[in-house]
């Protein structure tokens, strides 16, 4: 009894140790486990097996959507702070790109090290003072750094082209290989295969470095700020530390997920980002479901596919009118309009049916399929992703 | 000097038109507790609703505003009723805030799809009684248009503060806002209050809508609801939950942003009137974390 | 393009044509790709995809130049957003022979590399001069940004203003940058005297100061560049300002409210808008009368609108001529149709639509848009709301700005 | 006291619960399991219970709140004056004469003192509420003094008061206090007692939920004792301050006063050590 | 080292108009079990807010000798004190592990960049950490409800968990502000076991504020009574029950009977 803590001999030393080495293992459930591996094969394989641009186009940008939005989770999802301005990040990582990859022309890693370091540190410079405003006041504030940084950029225009924008082709080699153009076993690859092969492998270690942040002390405190800061920082917390790593996180993957627009793209403009985009990232990351591993993810899948999909099926679907300039007595959503107003009656559908995601609802599902497959004692700390 | 005038009255003006706007805001989030941007759309469909009955159907202008204000409102309250309430019960706190927050951004952008495709996307004349009639004093001439947002802006203002400050129901809303539940067990139920605060909230968005709807302010438009975004600054520099904030901030950000449309110089860059009320919100912000006018902070251990 | 000259082609060379994407032999059906913004405030840009529909009506036709043939336009709407734009364009370039009409310059930018490595053939609707001579991009009409060489020559002749004071109110965008480059170039070449420049933000509601500067300035005529409303609020704001200057605008700042919406007396008082080609019911361009006879054809109750019709069946005409020439080497693979494009030469304008004849160089840097531009005033009573003042006024200004931009 | 009761017995109870079950998210827990309970019109009825037992989950079935908190009224009836409360809201019931003061005080800390008690007051008359507003103050006159004051920066004690206050402006039939001397200093605590005694001579019938078990069913005309779900024992407060399950786990009563905690634990550790 | 552990001088917190904590001054010794009582808004959890460093306050506070003025709550954590809240600092989203765990922040040095990288320091400290978390779990019998989420839990054993929290790092000085209120008889025996035994096996100094008068002159070794934000004594339970501004701010008559109840009982014990 009188051997406990305070002395560093345990009295129950040992007893739990076996459970400790299961809880600290880095991938608990096999859904987890699996899905990850499941993940980076398919960022692999499926480029090399298909060919089909608008599949691969559209891969790409849900990829990078989903880079952002990961971060974004970081931040919106488990530090609980709410930052609308994603889009000025991306921004700052598409122009360092732009700097970097394609005015000096450096090769692939040094410009995408130099994309996540001005990133991270872009964030950081933000953190303190959205740190000193709460609810609506964050809200608003990051909005404005949407429109401050369209100013800046707009008004920087040898780097950014001004508001005409500028083409951009980056630089993706690596040593010999090169994403531009792969060789594989004799074959060429093209452009947009190379790309959604680099993305994809980007998503899968951004969702893994956070599932590791998460599962570490750093990333517990940011939870535990999120959920009561007082207790928290007495606690022993370093309030200012623990949020300005979020947001760096944050920012540098939006600066990642910035970079690779360009490289879709290889043109960027300033006005690409505007409100909408801030808005549509703030919708991803929330649908998908804040604060878990594969909200973003789902959320960008969504999000970016119902347009595209949208105007592309609208033909075939029914209790459509054909477009005309102007409205004529007939009712009925303009063809034009679909998109528009799909886009607006999922989300409300969703969240007025599952305010906490989408993630929340394929979990419950899941677990009902399998349900009596699953062994007892399931990782329970996968808490943190429920939280 | 008379431009300096001129630009100042143009600038009062939009002030006030922003401080209509947040004003909106203000009384939505007092009296749902949550942050939303349904404004946004009650200026747009407010202000078409207007130019239907008033221009298809030649009702008078004042009765079809009147027409216009209860049916926004009555949107409001079935939007309270179906989605809200259901999220309301169905999230936490934190979640439920940001749900309805997106939500409003999907009815935002259904509610432009309704006006685009009932009424096209051409200018439309609303057929306001000012049409470009102008005063003119000397080499100054002040837009009817411009008088008429100011007197009704004051008024509805005035309106507003005695209601929320001064009577029960105002009391009511903020119980509500601030805790659901303990409002309910003092017999406070939403269906007494909601409506008064839906009413308000609408009244001033829809006012705002058919002014800058009107011939003077550039007619009517599908895009009117933008303003739901270039009036946040206001109803921040205010302090999100003071009606006299909300018009200070209003003043203070439209005059100076026509100002700067009308003297900064170019090598402030393209777009600097634009971004303007942002700095400077953001100035104050790294000043007084909570606005100008902010209500007093507190936090128990 | 004339109808007649297409003869020739059709039936020709059956048996061994070179396929491509887009084309299907059997059913003799050709799809080609248009991106224009048809959703929220962009609805009314769907009369482009009419006016295309209504040419290849003509064009397949008998006697037209894809006699026999079908041809289909597919749409999709970028909603004006380059990043939603790549995705639809590479989702159906494989289903199409080439892109007969995009709007919008960043998009036409983003799409630029695509182009190149897909041997796409575009026509865009309407360009700036970082646009004019890129590879496989063919002009069909005058530059959006150059009708400021038109514009004040013109005013200068028919309103003896060369006097006066000269001062800009352009949008802060790509647009804008190049109207107002045209205009320095302007003034510059015919030596007049400039005012001030002022700009504005996109969709911007306010104007009171720029007018109030501008007033103040002494501006006589207003040279504005930019889309949208902001004419409208232009004329708003002036008369209540009591400024009354000479305003132009081109084509690209009209739309039918400015003539019947607010302050379109004041327009009808002040502006000149310079559009290429005739009046809605002119006489002067003989394909004026086809178009609209076309329009009926596809679509009897529609609405007659000053441009966009006109763009969207000019790209039509000359995509129909291209793809016959195609034809008649029997390759409609992207190469052939390239090819094709260049060994039209030059497309006469024979149905006075385009401003002048349109010549598709060897390379894109030989390529020569048109540049002469009809001149109208605003009028309520003319189903566009545009009245003819001069048809086709040919500015040496505007020649000489081309050759200043040519590479 | 314990005749009242019996006389009471005879006449139809104010409020009424009959085999009521209650369970929270989605049956997956059971808070309450087939509990009976009565309360007649001028008594004083305790509820006291271990933590969790379902005393609060008791007062939210009866107030509606229910619904609010995920739970979920599974079967039995609420009777409130012989008629069932079933499909009246919240605040329906409110005017039926039902008041609460919630767990936790709950006053509305980004209103002042005074605009609590008028928030209280909504359901009646301008008039009547003065009036009660000015019997509050003179039972409270701290909360006459911070009238002004935000009632977030007000002292556990002082917001208790503002709670019971606010509660008071309703002029209920039936007051349900839940815990309301949780956190209160002693004279405090007697106070209160006073005043729910003397709220009670007034004619207001209380229904009262308590930790401090002494103090409660040293007031009692009947109480209730919880445990687990389900009603343990019942019976008259005197009685039940007799029981010696009660005096054990709720009193803690040693020979003529309470048992030492430090001598309890010294006990148990040279227990631990034998 | 000799000295008292914890010095408080002239300590006063002042809110817009309020005075909360007004010149307050007390030493805490080592080893001891201080209590703290007065009425409500007397300014205890004032108090304990300016000991943990929430509010700023005018006076000094002085910890091992070093002064803790001025420092953030996170940098005086780091000096092993820690606390818990009288309405329950626990994190909602978590685990009663995860709670238990957050309370040993102080004694992890990892950071973010660390935690990226899973390995070396952040799994090392992350492994002793819930060693420790186990422990005292273990102690207060609640091990095997590890992985609960705490929103399910009743609020007696959140109670717990709360304490767990706060006693998981094994500080130099704990911090309790009324942690049995809301708890009936047995279960605050229970609790104040735990706290008894934790004390004795950690060697803590404990500061306690409550309002069972009962339990504070039955455990407490001296006692600090405020009103009003002021100090109106400071003295062994026998003294305070004696002192008449005492009985007559906060005791009131009743309570001096049955503290001498506990004098009984203790002796029968004896
Ligand atoms: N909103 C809720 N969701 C899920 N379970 C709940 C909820 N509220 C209470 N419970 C559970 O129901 C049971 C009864 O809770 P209740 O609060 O009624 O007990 P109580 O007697 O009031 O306890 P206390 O004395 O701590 O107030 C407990 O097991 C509690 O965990
Ligand atoms: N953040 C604050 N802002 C303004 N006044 C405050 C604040 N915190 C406390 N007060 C005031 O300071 C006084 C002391 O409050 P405190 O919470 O310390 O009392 P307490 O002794 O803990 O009472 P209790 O025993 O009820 O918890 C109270 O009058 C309270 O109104
Ligand atoms: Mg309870
Ligand atoms: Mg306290």
């Amino acid at each position: 009894m009188a051997t406990l803590a305070s002395t560093g001999t345990l009295r129950t030393q040992g007893v739990f140790d076996d459970r400790i080495r299961r809880e600290v293992r880095i991938f608990q459930s096999p859904v987890t486990r699996y899905g990850a591996v499941l993940l980076t094969l398919l960022a692999v394989v499926l480029p090399l097996s298909t060919a089909d641009s608008f599949l691969l186009s559209l891969g790409i940008t849900v990829g990078f959507f989903s880079i952002a939005a990961i971060g974004l989770n970081v931040l919106n999802g488990y530090a609980g702070q709410i930052n609308m301005g994603q889009p000025f990040f991306l921004a700052i990582g598409a122009f360092t790109a732009v700097g970097f990859g394609s005015i000096m022309d450096l090769p692939l890693p040094l410009w995408l090290l130099a994309v996540v370091v001005v990133g991270a540190l872009s964030g950081a410079l933000v953190a303190p003072l959205a740190l000193r405003l709460k609810g609506v006041y964050q809200i608003v504030l990051s909005l404005g750094l949407i429109f401050i940084g369209q100013y800046i950029f707009v008004n920087w225009s040898d780097l950014t082209g001004g508001v005409a924008g500028r083409r951009a082709a980056l630089n993706l080699s690596v040593g010999p290989l090169d994403f531009a153009a792969l060789q594989f076993g004799g074959m060429t690859y093209n452009y947009q295969q190379g790309l959604f092969m680099l993305v994809w492998l980007f998503v899968a270690l951004c969702m893994f470095l956070v599932h590791l942040l998460m599962k570490s002390p750093g990333g517990r405190h940011i939870v535990a700020l999120r959920d009561a800061d007082l207790p928290a920082r007495v606690a022993g917390i370093n309030p200012v530390r623990s949020m300005v790593g979020a947001y760096a996180i944050s920012s540098a993957m939006g600066a990642l997920g910035g970079a690779f627009y360009v490289a879709q793209l290889r043109f960027v403009s300033p006005e690409q980002f505007n409100l909408g985009m801030g808005l549509n990232f703030i919708i991803i990351v929330t649908v998908g479901g804040l604060a878990t591993a594969w909200g973003p993810v789902v959320g960008s899948l969504i999000i970016c596919s119902i347009p595209v999909l949208a105007s592309r099926y609208a033909e075939f679907i029914p209790f459509l009118k054909a477009n005309s300039s102007t409205p004529d007595g007939t009712w009925g959503i303009p063809v034009g309009q679909f998109p528009v107003v799909l886009y607006g009656v999922l989300l409300v559908l969703i969240l007025m049916f599952e305010p906490r995601g989408l993630t929340h609802l394929l979990k419950v599902f899941g677990l009902w399929l399998t349900g009596p497959l699953r062994r007892r004692r399931v990782a329970p700390s996968d808490g943190q992703e429920t939280s | 000097m008379d431009t300096f005038v001129q630009i100042l009255i143009s600038g009062i003006a939009l002030g006030f038109l922003y401080a209509l706007v947040s004003l909106s805001f203000v009384v939505l989030l007092k009296a749902t507790g949550h942050f939303n941007l349904l404004p946004g759309s009650f200026v747009l469909l407010g202000a078409y609703t207007l130019f239907q009955f008033h221009q298809n159907f030649g009702i008078d202008f004042w009765l079809s505003l009147l027409i216009a204000i209860l049916l926004v409102t009555a949107l409001g309250l079935g939007i309270q009723y179906v989605i809200f309430q259901r999220i309301d019960r169905t999230a936490d706190q934190h979640a439920a805030g940001l749900a309805i927050l997106l939500v409003t951004i999907g009815l935002l952008s259904l509610s432009q799809a309704t006006a685009v495709s009932s009424w096209g996307a051409e200018v439309l004349l609303l057929g306001d009684p000012w049409g470009l009639n102008t005063l003119r004093l000397g080499a100054i001439n002040v837009p009817m248009r411009d008088i008429w947002v100011i007197a009704l802006s004051i008024a509805v203002l005035i309106i507003f503060w005695l209601v929320i400050q001064h009577t029960r129901v105002g009391v009511g809303m903020r119980a509500i806002a601030s805790d659901t539940q303990a409002a309910f067990v003092q017999g406070i139920s939403p269906r007494k209050v909601a409506p008064y605060a839906w009413l308000m909230s609408a009244g001033a968005a829809v006012i705002a809508g058919v002014l800058m709807a009107t011939e003077a302010g550039g007619g009517l438009r599908p895009t009117l609801d933008v303003v739901a975004f270039t009036a946040l600054p206001a109803l921040i520099l205010g302090g999100i939950r003071s009606l006299p904030g909300c018009v200070a901030g209003g003043l203070v950000l439209g005059v100076l942003q026509q100002l700067a449309n009308g003297y900064a110089p170019a090598a402030f860059g393209q777009h600097f009137a634009t971004v303007l009320p942002w700095i400077i919100m953001i100035i104050v912000l790294l000043v007084r974390p909570s606005g100008l006018f902010a209500t007093r902070e507190f936090r128990r251990a | 393009g004339t109808p007649s000259g297409g003869s020739d082609a059709g039936p020709a060379g059956d048996g061994e044509i070179v396929s491509g994407p887009g084309v299907d032999l059997d059913t003799k059906t050709i799809k080609v790709g248009a991106l224009v913004p048809v959703s929220g405030v962009f609805a009314g840009a769907i009369t482009n995809i009419e006016g295309m529909d209504a040419a290849f009506h003509r064009a397949t036709q008998p006697g037209g130049a894809m006699e026999g043939w079908t041809l289909e336009v597919v749409n999709q709407d970028t909603k004006y957003d380059a990043a939603t734009a790549i995705p639809l364009y590479e989702g159906f370039k494989d289903d199409v022979a080439m892109v007969s009409l995009v709007l919008g310059s960043t998009i036409i930018d983003a799409m630029l590399p695509s182009i190149e490595t897909d041997k796409m053939t575009l026509i865009p609707g309407g360009t700036t001069p970082n646009l004019q001579f890129a590879d496989h991009l063919v002009p069909s009409l005058p530059m959006t940004s150059s009708h400021a060489a038109s514009l004040i020559p013109y005013a200068v002749e028919t309103y003896d203003v060369e006097d006066a004071t000269f001062c800009s109110m352009t949008v802060e965008d790509t647009l804008g940058k190049y109207i107002q480059e045209n205009f320095d170039f302007t003034l510059e070449e015919l030596g007049l005297t400039k005012g001030i420049d002022t700009t504005f933000a996109p969709n911007a509601d306010q104007l009171t100061a720029q007018i109030t500067s501008m007033k103040n300035a002494d501006c006589d005529v207003v040279m504005t560049g930019g889309t949208g409303g902001f004419l409208q609020t232009l004329a708003v704001q002036s008369v209540q300002q009591d400024f009354a200057p000479l305003v132009l605008a081109g084509n690209s700042a009209y739309n039918i409210t400015l003539a019947t919406g607010p302050g379109a007396d004041w327009l009808a008082e002040n502006a000149i808008i310079s559009v290429p080609g005739d009046e809605w019911l002119g006489e002067n361009a003989p394909g004026q009368a086809m178009l609209i006879e076309d329009l009926e054809a596809i679509n009897p109750d529609y609405t007659p609108s000053a441009n966009a019709h006109l763009t969207g069946y000019v790209n039509g005409l000359l995509t129909a001529d291209i793809l016959a020439q195609a034809l008649k080497n029997g390759d409609l693979s992207r190469d052939g149709i390239a090819t094709a494009a260049t060994e039209i030469g030059t497309w006469e304008d024979e149905l006075g639509l385009t401003g002048g004849d349109v010549v598709i160089g060897a390379t894109a840097a030989e390529n020569v848009p048109p540049h002469k531009l009809s001149m109208f005033r605003i009028d309520g009573s003319v189903p566009t709301g545009l009245k003819l003042e001069a048809y086709n006024y040919d500015s040496d200004v505007a020649v000489k700005y081309l050759e200043s931009v040519a590479p | 006291m314990a005749s009242d009761a019996a006389a009471g017995a005879r006449e139809l109870p104010l409020l009424e619960l009959t085999e009521v079950s209650v369970s929270y998210s989605g049956g997956a827990v059971r808070a309450l399991q087939n509990v009976d309970l009565r309360v007649y019109r001028g008594q004083i009825v305790v509820l006291i219970g271990v933590n969790g037992a379902g005393k609060t989950t008791a007062l939210s079935t009866i107030s509606g709140l229910l619904p609010f908190t995920g739970g979920s009224l599974d079967t039995g009836a609420v009777l409130f004056e012989g008629q069932d409360l079933k499909s009246r809201t919240a605040s329906a019931r409110v005017q039926r004469g039902i008041s609460m003061v919630m767990e936790g005080r709950r006053t509305f800390p980004d209103l002042t003192v005074e605009e609590n008690l008028t928030a209280g007051g909504f359901t009646r008359t301008l008039a009547e509420a003065k009036e009660s507003r000015d019997r509050v103050y003179g039972m409270f006159p701290i909360l006459a003094e911070r009238r002004k004051q935000l009632a977030g920066l007000m002292s556990g004690g002082e917001q208790q008061m503002l709670a019971i206050g606010r509660a008071l402006m309703q002029r209920p039939t039936l007051l349900m206090l839940d815990e309301p001397s949780l956190g209160l200093a002693p004279l405090i605590v007697e106070q209160i007692k006073d005043y729910i005694v003397e709220i009670n001579a007034e004619g207001t019938s209380v229904l009262l939920i308590e930790q401090n078990a002494a103090m409660a069913l040293s007031i009692a005309d009947y109480a209730y004792v919880l445990d687990g779900k389900s009603v343990a024992r019942q019976g008259t407060g005197a009685d039940l301050l007799a029981d010696p399950v009660v005096q054990e786990l709720y009193l803690g009563v040693a020979g003529e006063g309470r048992r030492s905690f430090r001598g309890a634990y010294e006990e148990r550790k040279r227990g631990r050590i034998r | 080292m000799s000295g008292p552990l914890l010095s408080a001088q002239d300590v006063t917190v002042r809110f817009g108009g309020v005075t909360a904590v007004d010149q307050v001054s007390f030493d805490v010794e080592r080893g001891e079990l201080f209590a703290i009582i007065g009425p409500n808004g007397a300014g205890k959890t004032t108090l304990f807010n300016c000991l943990s460093g929430l509010v700023s306050y005018s006076g000094e506070i002085r910890f091992d000798g070093t002064p803790l003025t001025g420092q953030r709550a996170d940098q005086i954590a780091q000096h092993g004190i820690a606390r818990t809240f009288q309405n329950l600092g626990l994190f909602s989203s978590m685990t009663v592990l995860e709670n238990v765990l957050v309370g040993r922040a102080s004694k992890i040095g990892a950071g973010i960049p660390a935690g990226l990288a899973w390995f070396g320091k952040a799994r090392r400290d992350e492994i002793d950490a819930r060693q420790h978390a186990y422990e005292v779990l273990d102690v207060m019998g609640m091990a095997d409800l590890a992985h609960t989420p705490i929103k399910s839990l009743p609020y007696g054993t959140r109670k717990r968990i709360e304490l767990a929290k706060a006693a998981v790092v094994a500080p130099q000085l704990l911090l309790l502000d009324e942690p049995v209120a809301g708890l009936n008889h047995a279960e605050t025996d229970e609790l104040i076991g735990a706290v008894l035994e934790l004390k004795e096996a950690m060697g803590l100094t404990i500061v306690l504020i409550e309002h069972d008068t009962f339990l504070v002159m039955d455990v407490a070794d001296r006692v600090l009574a405020l009103n009003f934000g002021q100090a109106i004594g400071l003295g062994t339970p026998a003294e305070t029950q004696a002192n008449p501004r005492v009985v007559e701010a906060y005791l009131g008559a009743a309570a001096v009977g049955g503290a001498s109840a506990v004098k009984t009982t203790k002796g029968g014990e004896g």
